[in-house]
């Protein structure tokens, strides 16, 4: 047991941070959720061409780097903690994860070794606010040599601008999760719409895409790709979201004690009032724990996409355990700041605004707390 | 102790709510809902003719003494007026803070010639105020206040200068009540005057604070020599701790049950969304929805209780002082509950770029609620030290 | 409309204040709560006697003093503010109740009078956690001029001292509301079994009560006591175990206020730390609400005990709010002052802790707070 | 980062499982759960008898280094041990004190005396301590500590006036370890010292501290003149401070995993009950089992990193931080669960005249978790003080 970064995995968040906080900055942050696309597509390029990182889980065997779970989660903390707008989150964490654990053979030297070459892509899967197999609501038809996809989806991370996407549907008439298969298609095709959605959290686009009668090759369902393929891919998501909210909530912390050393009231600064001081401390609290939750999830998703028959209940408890803490404290953090912050924390000015309505909609994104507890209560009580 | 309304009042009632329904038409119509708290940017000219046609059905100031051309509603009254005015969703008030506090600290405080000189503008609709209160290093701290005024003499006139912060629709109004340091030598609470400034100077500029929710309605203000008349003083130079005191009980008037009527039609859109979703078959979403629906219930009582003037243990002043801390944060935390019945809609807007629907404007709007006029904080330091006789904190 | 006491009323509020700070003090709880029939026979007997506290809502009729709910509350605010051992719960807000809701005028003048007179009584209806109408378990039979009873009630308050007794019990095999009646009986009687239980909240007394073939002529069976007249008699208890918690939140406050300003610690008061001071303004707010509660329903019952037929949404929404918020926050009181009371607050020896455990057992009679809310969503949802 | 212990590490746990299950019988099967917090007063003579049982078996003092007598176990073997320990409901330990504290106080800081004297009966299990922390007036403020050290030149040793309270057990300990004042004129933390008491001396006065539980494990302990030893400070005068902050390292050692598991017992106990009285269906109840559930994996994941030492942001310091505000307010709140659990039940006993059954124990021990041994608001002080670098409270 040694539940502490490795010194390769400790460089990889280290240059991480430096990257992030050199590129992902207030000003680019706010340049790039001005834009349509939502991001900066030089910065991807960097972070594809220089870092890596898009491939930084991919074995490889597919021509990525072979690290673990864990470096992800490293990542993904930072990225949270810079708010970096990128497709990052729909690439790695959605379509990346769906292939490795629904992809043939050929399938994943296929679509990892374009997502290795700076190809964008996402998971679409619900239309609803449900999270778990009912959400799944486009259906398929084989026709011979073909599959007739129908439906819409909703809240489909990076949907406008990803250049191929992870389809989910069920057969026509087949209300079991049995009848759920996954597909996969490039984004640019007839039968294939898709809009982008205004968001309240401007830092990560979402988009609504509707099939109709869309029709592609039956080698396009991916080989594995069943509800239990899609509902660990989800687990694997929710891991990697909780690590953004973790650092977010690290970040909001950072910025709000900074605030409230130089914040003067009453001839005093702001920290050294013991409600202040109170309300970080419990910030910290929530900040680490979130750490230790997010570490742990990351070692038990490493473990299950390690071992490729591993459906178990570790993999889901983790990560609802990760999410239902980290999406209520990055919550809880954002709105503190916020709080401590007064007026300015009211602004548009101000960074804390950006960060509160990540928080919000992290906090919907793949099941919010009540629904991951719930998950853990039927886990033990059922 | 009861809790009916005499039959006069049940009269009173019907009369308001058939004007409004009558009036709240035509031109007005669209102004329905609109105008609140986040939204109070919104059609500035035509809420400012809305004031005019309620002070035409005499309407506005209704709680003034008939002697200040008030209609001199009985507390009762007032109360019903509204509470009507809310659930006819007729639209945030321009005229408010004229009406419900320059007015009556004027009558209160001002001198005879300040009463005739502004109260009929305010009665009429046609002059709208504003409060110069918080600046940005004092936060909600009026001993904190670093503004200036110092007496010209040649000139006659007050020159005030220094910055206001949160100043709601300064862009369109006619006047500003600010606090000033009389006495630049003064500390805490002594040494502030009480001044009533026209906006329209050169001294003044006002700077729209752009907000969370991409739209502004506070602004800063600053103030460069802007100038005052001798005359426009209220009480004397020194006294603007007291006046401003004596506002703040103002503050937490009649007018609150009308805020709260306002909650209510908010409070109804919650449900109905609930409704129509699906979240309220939620049990966690079920047991917020009750909690709203009962905080809501109990903020009504505690005002009924506070206006009954029930001082039968001391405890008028008491149930005022917790009143700021509990209906902020019972907003925000509507806010909060809207957005997770709405769950991943909650991200998505009403139309790009970045218009909100009037859920989201709510959730992010009352975030400032438990930050301006005095934030949750002070607001428990005035409680322990004010209602509970705590120590005081020590200034460093 | 006039949301305050009349000075009669506050009279009547100034008197028990001052009566019960006399005789209901630390010294006199601690005695009583050690006896086994749990209060002081000689008290009740001033209370009843000198003060007819027990009559104040019974109509003069009957002998009583014919006061409104406001003042009943007005009395329970006070008795839970310090802490009385006494039947005056069970014999006022649940049998004087009954009676009122649920006898014929016959009924009404035989056993309010006895009340009058200083008896003292209780209500029987529920033998598990569940306080709606499935609660109901016992069952009776009518066998000619007799009914029959059998079952068992626990959770009765002082059921092991109470003279007599309300029943409520279920036609035998008819599980419909419809099939509730209320009987009214003697507590020293062949097939009727009392057993106190040992309760951690030691100032109130509960008991088991078992019914083995109870017979009892027809006419203690009363003429109007079905499932309604229970439900508003359940309803005007809560509300005045609502009060009792009001005051109890008053009390806690005080104390605590008053510790914290004495208790130095760093050489200061710790009634100076903002951590203590914001802990005691939450608590103040929570009692000031708790009163607004309890004043507008005692309002509501008024007019719901005034109106025979009243068995509207309004005194069920007005209770159920009372005690949401009085069960909580009376609970956060006690838990926030026995946490500013420190290591003391842990102690035997310091009255905190009667005023935490009777908090936790207020809270789950008649129904916790989530309870409520159900209620309360029901009416507005369903 | 990896989570698996080694093969080794599992073949130990087998080791310490079966050993447990073996000896866990006969006269000590009665000891099961027992003796843990809120009933540590419980079986004192039989719990002294099953130290001397571990102590044949080589289980007492098993993170001590081979050299002083300990089995020098590796961080996860400890792991493992406090784990099985607390899965097997072995009972709550008479020797904790002086194996988890006050031995390896004397191990970093005392002399090859004190070593020779004091280790030798902490490792038989025949010698068992208490600690003189808290005093009355100070609460956890070591700083503020009363309690006089004097050194007696003729009779050539330390005499102890004052008084400590919340001492766990001190009636049923031979040793004390006392912070006292040996310079009469130090303030805050320095002049302290670290002494080595013997109980059973004509200056000491145990009084039990009779606790709302109606129980009592605390004592008071006054010292009147007590006597020490020359030989029996640790460290030099002065030195009590450095003493006790290490000592204070220990408390936060692997033996929270241990405690962890004693919590999963009451965890599981509190599911078992809600699945037997059918609460495990109330969609309210059902979230806060799940919430407990959470707060107790991560409570020990976090201590996994805390063990691990993952100093990769300096964090080590910063998640050792928070546990003592974690866990005590997670543990409270587990005994609330269970009373809500348990609903009108919770308030009947196990038996007249006040017999607590283990969830009132709990219910009512736990709310001395988030007051000793520092505070929650002390807790919270010293994260944002240490943790954040925030300015510190003023003294008056």
């Amino acid at each position: 047991m040694d539940f502490a970064f490795t010194d390769e995995q400790q460089m990889i968040r280290d240059s991480a941070e430096t990257f992030l906080k050199a590129t992902s900055t207030s000003a680019a942050v706010r340049a790039a959720m001005s834009t349509e696309l939502g991001y900066d597509a030089e910065l991807w390029q960097r972070l594809c061409g220089e870092l890596y990182w898009q491939a930084i889980h991919i074995p490889e065997t597919y021509g990525g780097l072979g690290l673990s779970y864990v470096e992800v989660v490293a990542l993904f903390e930072q990225m949270g903690r810079f708010l970096l707008c990128a497709p990052y989150f729909s690439t790695v964490a959605l379509a990346t994860n769906a292939l490795l654990c629904a992809g043939s053979e050929a399938q994943k030297a296929d679509y990892l070794g374009r997502i290795c070459a700076g190809s964008t892509a996402t998971l679409a899967f619900t239309r609803s606010r449900d999270w778990s197999v009912e959400g799944v609501s486009a259906d398929f038809q084989r026709r011979g040599d073909e599959v007739v996809l129908n439906g819409e989806y909703r809240y489909v991370i990076d949907g406008h601008s990803a250049e191929f996407l992870i389809l989910a549907a069920r057969e026509q008439g087949c209300d079991q999760p049995s009848g759920i298969r996954l597909f996969v298609v490039t984004a640019e095709q007839a039968g294939l719409e898709r809009q982008v959605l205004p968001t309240m959290d401007q830092t990560r686009r979402q988009a609504n895409i509707s099939l109709n009668n869309l029709c592609v090759p039956a080698s396009a369902e991916l080989e594995h790709g069943d509800w239990q393929a899609l509902e660990k891919t989800l687990q694997l998501a929710t891991i990697a979201l909780a690590a953004e909210q973790a650092g977010a909530m690290q970040q909001l912390l950072d910025m709000t004690v900074a605030y409230t050393q130089e914040r003067h009231q009453f001839n005093r600064p702001i920290a050294s009032f013991q409600a202040i001081k109170h309300k970080a401390a419990d910030m910290m609290l929530r900040s680490e724990v979130a750490r230790s939750a997010i570490y742990y999830a990351a070692c038990t998703a490493d473990t299950a996409l390690g071992d490729g028959n591993a459906f178990g209940a570790d993999l889901a408890e983790a990560a609802s355990i990760a999410k239902s803490w980290c999406s209520e404290s990055c919550f809880s953090n954002a709105a503190e700041a916020l709080q401590m912050h007064g007026g300015v924390g009211f602004t548009w000015e101000y960074d804390v605004h950006l960060y509160f309505k990540r928080a919000k909609a992290s906090e919907h994104l793949l099941g919010d707390s009540s629904w991951h507890r719930e998950n853990i209560a039927a886990m033990l009580l059922d | 102790m009861k809790l009916q309304f005499n039959q006069d009042d049940e009269i009173f009632r019907r009369e308001i709510a058939s004007w409004l329904e009558e009036n709240l038409s035509g031109e007005f119509a669209p102004l329905k809902f609109r105008g609140g708290p986040g939204d109070e940017h919104m059609f500035p000219e035509e809420r400012k003719r809305w004031e005019q046609r309620l002070a035409e059905g005499g309407w506005t100031c209704v709680g003034w003494p008939k002697q200040y051309g008030g209609r001199g509603l009985t507390i009762e009254q007032q109360v019903i007026f509204y509470e009507e005015y809310a659930r006819a969703g007729a639209p945030g008030r321009m005229g408010h803070i004229g009406d419900g506090l320059a007015g009556p600290t004027i009558i209160a405080f001002g001198s005879d010639e300040q009463k005739a000189r502004y109260l009929p503008g305010i009665l009429s609709g046609r002059e709208f105020w504003c409060q110069g209160y918080s600046e940005p290093g004092a936060g909600s701290d009026l001993a904190n206040v670093k503004t200036k005024a110092r007496f010209d003499e040649a000139a006659g006139k007050w020159l005030i200068s220094g910055q206001k912060v949160w100043t709601s629709l300064a862009h369109e109004s006619d006047y500003c009540f600010v606090i000033a340091r009389t006495d630049p030598d003064s500390q805490a609470h002594k040494g502030l005057g009480f001044f009533l400034v026209k906006m329209d100077q050169p001294g003044i500029t006002v700077r729209p604070i752009e907000q969370i929710t991409g739209t502004s309605e506070f602004n800063e203000v600053f103030f460069d020599d802007a100038e005052c008349g001798a005359e426009d003083i209220v009480g004397a130079p020194g006294d603007g701790w007291k006046v401003a005191m004596g506002l703040l009980g103002y503050e937490r008037g009649v007018s609150t049950l009308g805020q709260q009527m306002a909650f209510q039609n908010e409070f109804d859109e919650v449900v109905a969304l609930a409704r129509d979703n699906g979240a309220a078959k939620q049990p966690a979403i079920r047991q917020r929805i009750a909690q709203a629906h009962i905080g809501l219930k109990l903020m009504r009582y505690n005002s009924m209780r506070m206006l009954s003037g029930d001082k039968g243990d001391g405890s008028l002043q008491r149930e005022a002082l917790i009143y700021k801390l509990y209906w902020a944060t019972w907003h925000r935390e509507l806010g909060e509950l809207a957005m997770d019945i709405l769950g991943p809609e909650a991200d998505i807007l009403a139309a790009p770029p970045y218009e909100l629907n009037r859920l989201q404007s709510l959730f992010l709007f009352t975030r400032s609620d438990t930050i301006y006029g005095g934030t949750n904080e002070i607001q428990r330091n005035i409680i322990a030290e004010r209602g509970l006789g705590m120590p005081r904190e020590k200034r460093w």
